[in-house]
This record gives C-alpha cells, sequence and structure tokens, in this order.
C-alpha cells in the first residue's frame, strides 16, 4: 500500500487562477487555515421551511459532524456550507485569515462529496480525475493522479475502465478521489463511507484523520462511526 | 515512490486551456456514446428525405427553387440540431454531473467549452446535411464562397443562442420539449437573416449581395453571446 | 362632422367595454383592499 | 381606499370617456384612409405602447431579481409579462383589423406584424418557461434570465426588421425626419390615450403586484 501520508508533504504548486488575495499553497499552510462561519440559517423550499436558526463554526484541524432524522435538512445544509444554494435568512462567511473569500475562490479551496453527486460514466476513473483536475486550472502529472487513486483503493487495472462499470463502493472512492485531487483547505462530506467496505472506511477514517490537522473537515452522517470522529456535533432537529 | 521527486512543473491554465478541457471531455463522452450525434444526424437525413421526396428538384419553377431551397435548408439543419443541442446541458443535470462540475470549474469554462461544442455539432450536421441536401434537392448555389460564410455565421450564431437556452432548460422539469419552445422565438429572428443570406449567396453572382443580412446575423450573435456572457453564472449557479 | 349614427353606435360600443373593465378592476380594487387590510399589511 | 386613489381612479375613468368621445367626434376624419378605419390609431398605437413599457418594466424588474433575489421582484415581472402579453395581443388584433379594413386581408406577413408575431412567441415561451419550473427562487432566476437574452433581441424586431423592408404599415407618428405628420386634433386624441391606457396599466399592473403579495405573505405564514 503506498504510503498515505502524501498530503503531508504538500505539493507546492501556485493557485493558478488570478485571485485576490494570492491564495497559494504555501501560505496556506504556514498561518491559520480556512474558517467557516454560518449563522442562523434558514431555507424554505415553496411553503416548506427545511432548516431554521442554524448556526455554527467549520475550523481548521476540527471535524464539525452534522447529524439529525432524515429529512431534517442536513444535504441542504451542507449544500448552503458549500455555497451551491442561497440560504433564505442567514449567512455563511468563508474566512482566510480573517479575510472573507469570494464565492470563486472559495470554491477553489474547497472539497464536496455527496450521494447526489456523480462523475463521468463514460469516462475512466483517470480520465475523470485528469478531467477534474485540469478543469480546476491544475496539469497535475498522470503519475499523480494515478497515485491519487491507488491511495483510495484502486487497482491499477480498474483506473482505465468506464466509471460505468465500477461497484457502489469504488465509484465512492473515486468521488473522494474528486473531493480531494486539488488538496482542499475544507472538506464538505456528506455521507462520505456509504458503500464503502469495512477496509475503505478504515482508509477514509486515516485520510481524514491525517488531514484534519490542517483542514477544516464538515460530515453529514447519521453512521455512530462517523459521528465518532466529530470534535463537534452539531444536531438538527427533525 | 514519494511524490517529491515527481517532476511536473505545475503550470498555470489559463481559462482558455480549462475551456478546451471541458470541450475535450464533451467530444470523448460524445465519441462513446454517440446519442447526439446520431439523434442529430438521422432527424435530418428523415427530414431530408421525406422533403425531398414531395418536392424534389423538379416540381417547383425555376425561379423558386432558391427561395425555397434555403428556408427549408435551415429549418433542417435547425430542428434537426435542436434534438441534439440541449443534451449538452440536460445530459448533465440528469447524470447529476452538474453540481460535481459546478464545484470543479469556472462558470466561463464551462460555457465556452460547451459553446464551442455545439458550434462543432452544427458545424458537423451542415458538413453532413448541405452536399446531401444540394443532391436531393438540386439546391444550385452561385457563389460558393458566401455560402460558406452564411453557413459559418449560421453555425456559430445557432450555438451562442441555444447553448444559453439550453443551459436555462437544463435546470427545468420536461426540459426536452421545452428547449425548442425556448429556442424558436429567440432564433427566428437570426433564421430570417440566414435565409436570406443563403438565397443572396444562391441567386446573386458577386458576393457582396448575401453582405446585409450576414452583417445582421453577426451582429445578433455578438449581442446573444455578450448578453449570455453576464447570464450564465447566474443560470449555472442559481 | 361625420355621420353621427354610424359611429355614435361604436363609441356607444367602446364606453360600454370601458364602463365594464373599469367596474371589474374596481371590484377588484376595493376587495383587495379589504384583504390587505385583514392581512394587516 | 386612501383619497388620492379614489381621486385617481374617478380621473382615470373620465379621461377615457373624454378620449372614447374624442377618438369618435372630436378627431376628424383622417384622409387617405378607407372610411373611418384611421381612427383605430387611437387604440392600437397605445395597445402597443403601453405592451413596450410593460416589457420594459419587465426587464427592470427581471434585473432587480438577478441582484436583489427578492421574490417581490419576480412576481413585478411575472405581472408585468403578463399585462405585456394582453396589449401585444390587443394591439396586433387591432392591428389586424385594421389590415382587414385597409387592405384586405387579416394577415399579410408585413415585417411589422412578423416582429409582433415573433415578440408573442417569446413572451408565450416566457409563461411556458414559468410553468416548468416548481421552485419559486429558481423559476425567478430562470425566468429573469431568459425574459433578459429576450428583450436584448427585441430591438432587432421591432426597430429594425420594420425598417429595413418596405413596409404597408403606414409611417409612425415620429419617422425617420422626426417631424409629426399628423393634423393637430388628432394627435392630442392619440396623446390623451396614450395617456389613459399608460394609467390603466399602471392601475391593472399594481392590483396584480398587492394581489400576488397577498398570496405570498399568506404562503409564508402559512407553514
Amino acid at each position: 500500500m503506498p504510503s498515505t501520508a502524501w498530503s503531508e508533504r504538500t505539493l507546492s504548486y501556485q493557485c493558478t487562477r488570478r485571485c485576490r488575495p494570492r491564495v497559494s499553497r504555501a501560505t496556506l499552510g504556514a498561518v491559520e487555515g480556512v474558517r467557516v462561519e454560518f449563522r442562523d440559517i434558514a431555507k424554505r423550499f415553496g411553503r416548506r421551511l427545511v432548516l431554521s436558526g442554524v448556526t455554527g463554526t467549520a475550523t481548521p484541524g476540527k471535524v464539525l459532524v452534522i447529524t439529525g432524522p432524515n429529512g431534517s435538512g442536513k444535504s441542504t445544509l451542507l449544500n448552503i456550507l458549500a455555497g451551491l444554494v442561497r440560504p433564505t435568512r442567514g449567512s455563511v462567511r468563508y474566512l482566510l485569515d480573517g479575510q472573507e473569500l469570494s464565492k470563486s475562490q472559495w470554491f477553489r479551496l474547497l472539497g464536496v462529496c455527496a450521494p447526489d453527486m456523480a462523475v463521468y460514466e463514460e469516462l475512466s476513473a483517470l480520465e475523470n480525475l485528469v478531467f477534474f483536475s485540469r478543469v480546476r486550472g491544475l496539469a497535475l502529472p498522470q503519475e499523480l493522479l494515478e497515485h491519487h487513486l491507488q491511495v483510495l483503493g484502486l487497482r491499477p487495472a480498474d483506473l482505465r475502465r468506464p466509471v460505468g462499470q465500477f461497484s457502489s463502493g469504488m465509484l465512492q472512492r473515486v468521488k473522494l478521489a474528486q473531493a480531494l485531487v486539488h488538496d482542499p483547505q475544507v472538506l464538505v462530506l456528506d455521507e462520505p463511507s456509504s458503500n464503502l467496505d469495512s477496509a475503505g472506511h478504515e482508509l477514509l477514517a486515516q485520510l481524514l484523520t491525517e488531514r484534519a490537522r490542517r483542514c477544516a473537515v464538515i460530515v453529514a452522517t447519521n453512521d455512530p462511526r462517523e459521528v465518532a470522529w466529530g470534535d463537534t456535533v452539531l444536531e438538527l432537529a427533525a | 515512490m514519494t511524490l517529491e521527486k515527481l517532476p511536473g512543473e505545475i503550470r498555470s491554465l489559463s481559462l482558455l486551456r480549462e475551456s478546451l478541457t471541458v470541450l475535450r471531455k464533451e467530444l470523448v463522452s460524445e465519441l462513446r456514446s454517440r446519442v447526439a450525434l446520431s439523434s442529430v444526424g438521422l432527424f435530418a437525413l428523415t427530414t431530408l428525405i421525406a422533403v425531398a421526396y414531395q418536392i424534389g428538384p423538379y416540381r417547383i419553377h425555376e425561379q423558386d427553387r432558391p427561395h425555397l431551397h434555403s428556408a427549408l435548408l435551415w429549418i433542417i439543419l435547425f430542428f434537426a440540431a435542436s434534438s441534439g443541442l440541449p443534451r449538452v446541458f440536460v445530459k448533465e443535470e440528469d447524470a447529476h454531473t452538474a453540481k460535481t462540475l459546478r464545484l470543479a470549474a469556472r462558470p466561463a469554462a464551462v460555457f465556452t467549452g460547451k459553446l464551442l461544442f455545439n458550434l462543432l455539432l452544427l458545424l458537423g450536421l451542415e458538413a453532413f446535411l448541405v452536399p446531401l441536401f444540394a443532391v436531393f434537392m438540386g439546391f444550385a448555389v452561385k457563389n460558393i464562397g458566401a455560402f460558406f460564410l452564411v453557413l459559418a455565421a449560421g453555425g456559430l450564431g445557432l450555438a451562442a443562442s441555444s447553448t444559453t437556452v439550453a443551459a436555462i432548460i437544463a435546470r427545468a422539469s420536461g426540459s426536452s420539449t421545452l428547449f425548442v419552445v425556448l429556442a424558436v422565438p429567440l432564433v427566428l429572428p437570426m433564421l430570417v437573416f440566414l435565409i436570406q443570406g443563403t438565397r443572396m449567396a444562391a441567386t446573386a453572382a458577386d458576393w457582396t449581395a448575401a453582405l446585409p443580412a450576414l452583417r445582421a446575423v453577426l451582429s445578433l450573435t455578438g449581442v446573444t453571446l455578450v448578453t449570455s456572457a453576464f447570464l450564465f453564472p447566474v443560470v449555472w449557479h442559481d | 362632422m361625420p355621420a353621427p349614427e354610424s359611429l355614435f353606435w361604436v363609441a356607444a360600443v367602446t364606453v360600454g367595454i370601458w364602463l365594464g373593465i373599469f367596474l371589474y378592476c374596481l371590484r377588484l380594487e376595493r376587495r383587495l383592499r379589504r384583504l390587505e387590510e385583514e392581512e394587516g399589511l | 381606499m386612501t383619497r388620492l386613489k379614489k381621486f385617481f381612479l374617478a380621473a382615470l375613468f373620465v379621461w377615457f370617456c373624454l378620449v372614447i368621445w374624442g377618438a369618435f367626434f372630436y378627431a376628424p376624419r383622417a384622409a387617405g384612409f378607407k372610411g373611418e378605419s384611421a381612427r383605430i390609431v387611437f387604440f392600437h398605437v397605445p395597445q402597443a405602447w403601453v405592451a413596450v413599457v410593460a416589457f420594459c418594466v419587465n426587464l427592470v424588474a427581471s434585473i432587480q431579481y438577478l441582484r436583489r433575489r427578492d421574490l417581490m421582484d419576480d412576481i413585478r415581472a411575472a405581472a408585468s409579462a403578463r399585462l405585456g402579453l394582453l396589449f401585444s395581443v390587443l394591439a396586433t388584433v387591432s392591428g389586424s383589423l385594421f389590415a382587414k379594413v385597409m387592405w384586405g386581408s387579416f394577415w399579410n406577413w408585413d415585417p411589422r406584424e412578423v416582429s409582433i408575431a415573433i415578440l408573442l412567441l417569446i413572451y408565450a415561451a416566457y409563461f411556458a418557461l414559468r410553468q416548468a419550473v416548481p421552485d419559486p427562487e429558481r423559476r425567478g432566476t430562470l425566468a429573469a434570465a431568459y425574459a433578459i437574452l429576450a428583450f436584448v433581441t427585441m430591438p432587432f424586431l421591432v426597430f429594425v426588421v420594420p425598417r429595413i423592408y418596405w413596409s404597408l404599415h403606414p409611417d409612425t407618428i415620429i419617422n425617420v425626419q422626426g417631424k409629426i405628420q399628423m393634423e393637430s386634433r388628432m394627435f392630442q386624441v392619440l396623446m390623451g390615450s396614450v395617456l389613459g391606457f399608460t394609467g390603466l396599466f399602471w392601475w391593472l399592473y399594481s392590483l396584480e403586484t398587492r394581489l400576488a403579495r397577498l398570496r405570498l405573505f399568506r404562503d409564508q405564514r402559512g407553514e
């Protein structure tokens, strides 16, 4: 098994898009990472009020777990925190050293893996990863991407097969690879170890503890094993 | 093999390259599944054969042919293309890959990539249909240069307006029929000028006769592209 | 002056239509006003 | 009702009766037109004018919605688009009536008719889009985006297409040289009618917006 400590020796690569401030890995590593503060979040879909009055903070090096019965709005809250959905009330602020980031900068520092997200079935695992890394503006060498996939437990033979033929467990690993490929500062995971076997879950736990030192992690789950990771737990009412 | 030894100087990828990455992905996906290609090609072929069988080269008078032929050409082109043009966004929403793409790529790169794909689809359709149309319908063109100019401008114009409309309807339900309903009124003015330009290219000896129509089509395309540049991020990121 | 009787009827019909629209909208205005007070808008 | 509103409605009613009287009796018979058909101008032109005003209000409300994401802007956009569509249909009907009298056929593909037909298609598509999106917020965004995109092509339809083609349509009042060719009394009645129609449009627009605001208020208080 290749050493999974690749994330420790972070790649020194510049964020490749003209971003204000210059968000580069070098500055990130040294200083306190990205914080996500959300206050009094509410969301209404037509008549139904799904969330109201949700407040909390995700800090680097900590794992924030969000639990709650089905339909309590866990995934909606995650979409709001990721910046994909606009809350009806309340605010979400992404702070890097006290400076608020714009949405385009924020997306580059964010890794998301959720059940309602898919990768391209007609492409192979490697092609998917190449696409998602290049479209983020990173020209990562092919060997590194293969290394990423192998770190997540995919056999070399699987790398070039179309993802459509993958089992749900392997698909989940490709989605996790896509969320981690650009070395994000904040990880938003919605039931990350769904479809994963125990080895996969172990691997995920190890990856998270290793990354959690520098990276804020938000996990929405009801799986007790995952709730155990949480430094702080946010319970959503039904 | 630990990471430090990896060469791979990380280069910054500009917007153009990200767009080309999106385009490359679209082409690879399309060439593997060939759904849009076959639906567009078959639609064009069946319509052409139905029309050519009924009207054919000899049933209409000599002087009426350019009028009728240029109108029929563009109608077949547009409606054949509209069976494939919206797929570029509808496919992403149906397969739930839109959320992953939203997080990974910049709206400008997504729009440009998809626009270029639609442009290639249209130009490919024109390359496929126009020769057949000329043979089956006995469509003689006096000025080939002007005709190709009109075809190219038409391809760009139709691609521009249909890409944005595709992005809009992809997020609405029942999107396949909705595309034609929404695209036709936007495209009609352009079709009027394209048909007029084609008629001029077919009848007039010198190519400047088609110039006014070309100018109108290109200005309409320019206006549509500029507006779409502002509107697409709003539609894409909701 | 144009022949009165022909235009007279057209004018009368037009005023009639206008009266219908006006009264319908007036009723709507009144009902809306009551609903808005109820709602405390 | 507030005193000002009562006064406005009374004034609107009297004003309209005056306009109707003026259109049929005060204004002279226009030369060069068959019989009294020219009188339709007092209704055809204001309807077209109000339609354009309504679509401009729709554009502004759509841009506001995209900037502020306030559902009231979406309501304003939908209300003005509905009225714009209504008045465009009225203008088309009165136009084709005039065409029937003057040129013998209801529809003869005059460039001005083609533009208004495309205009009707655009806003019919706008409402088809609004029906197809359940979520109110997303419906507002998509409808606003389409309205803005469609509005951009409209100057082409309304101003360029009819101008460059020879048109049966009588010269617009403020034509190329910019001087007004209309006989003064007719012009007075016409401007009165435009004013009356604009007042009517404003009243209908405010009625519909208040109604929709009430429904929105009830929805949000409902759950």
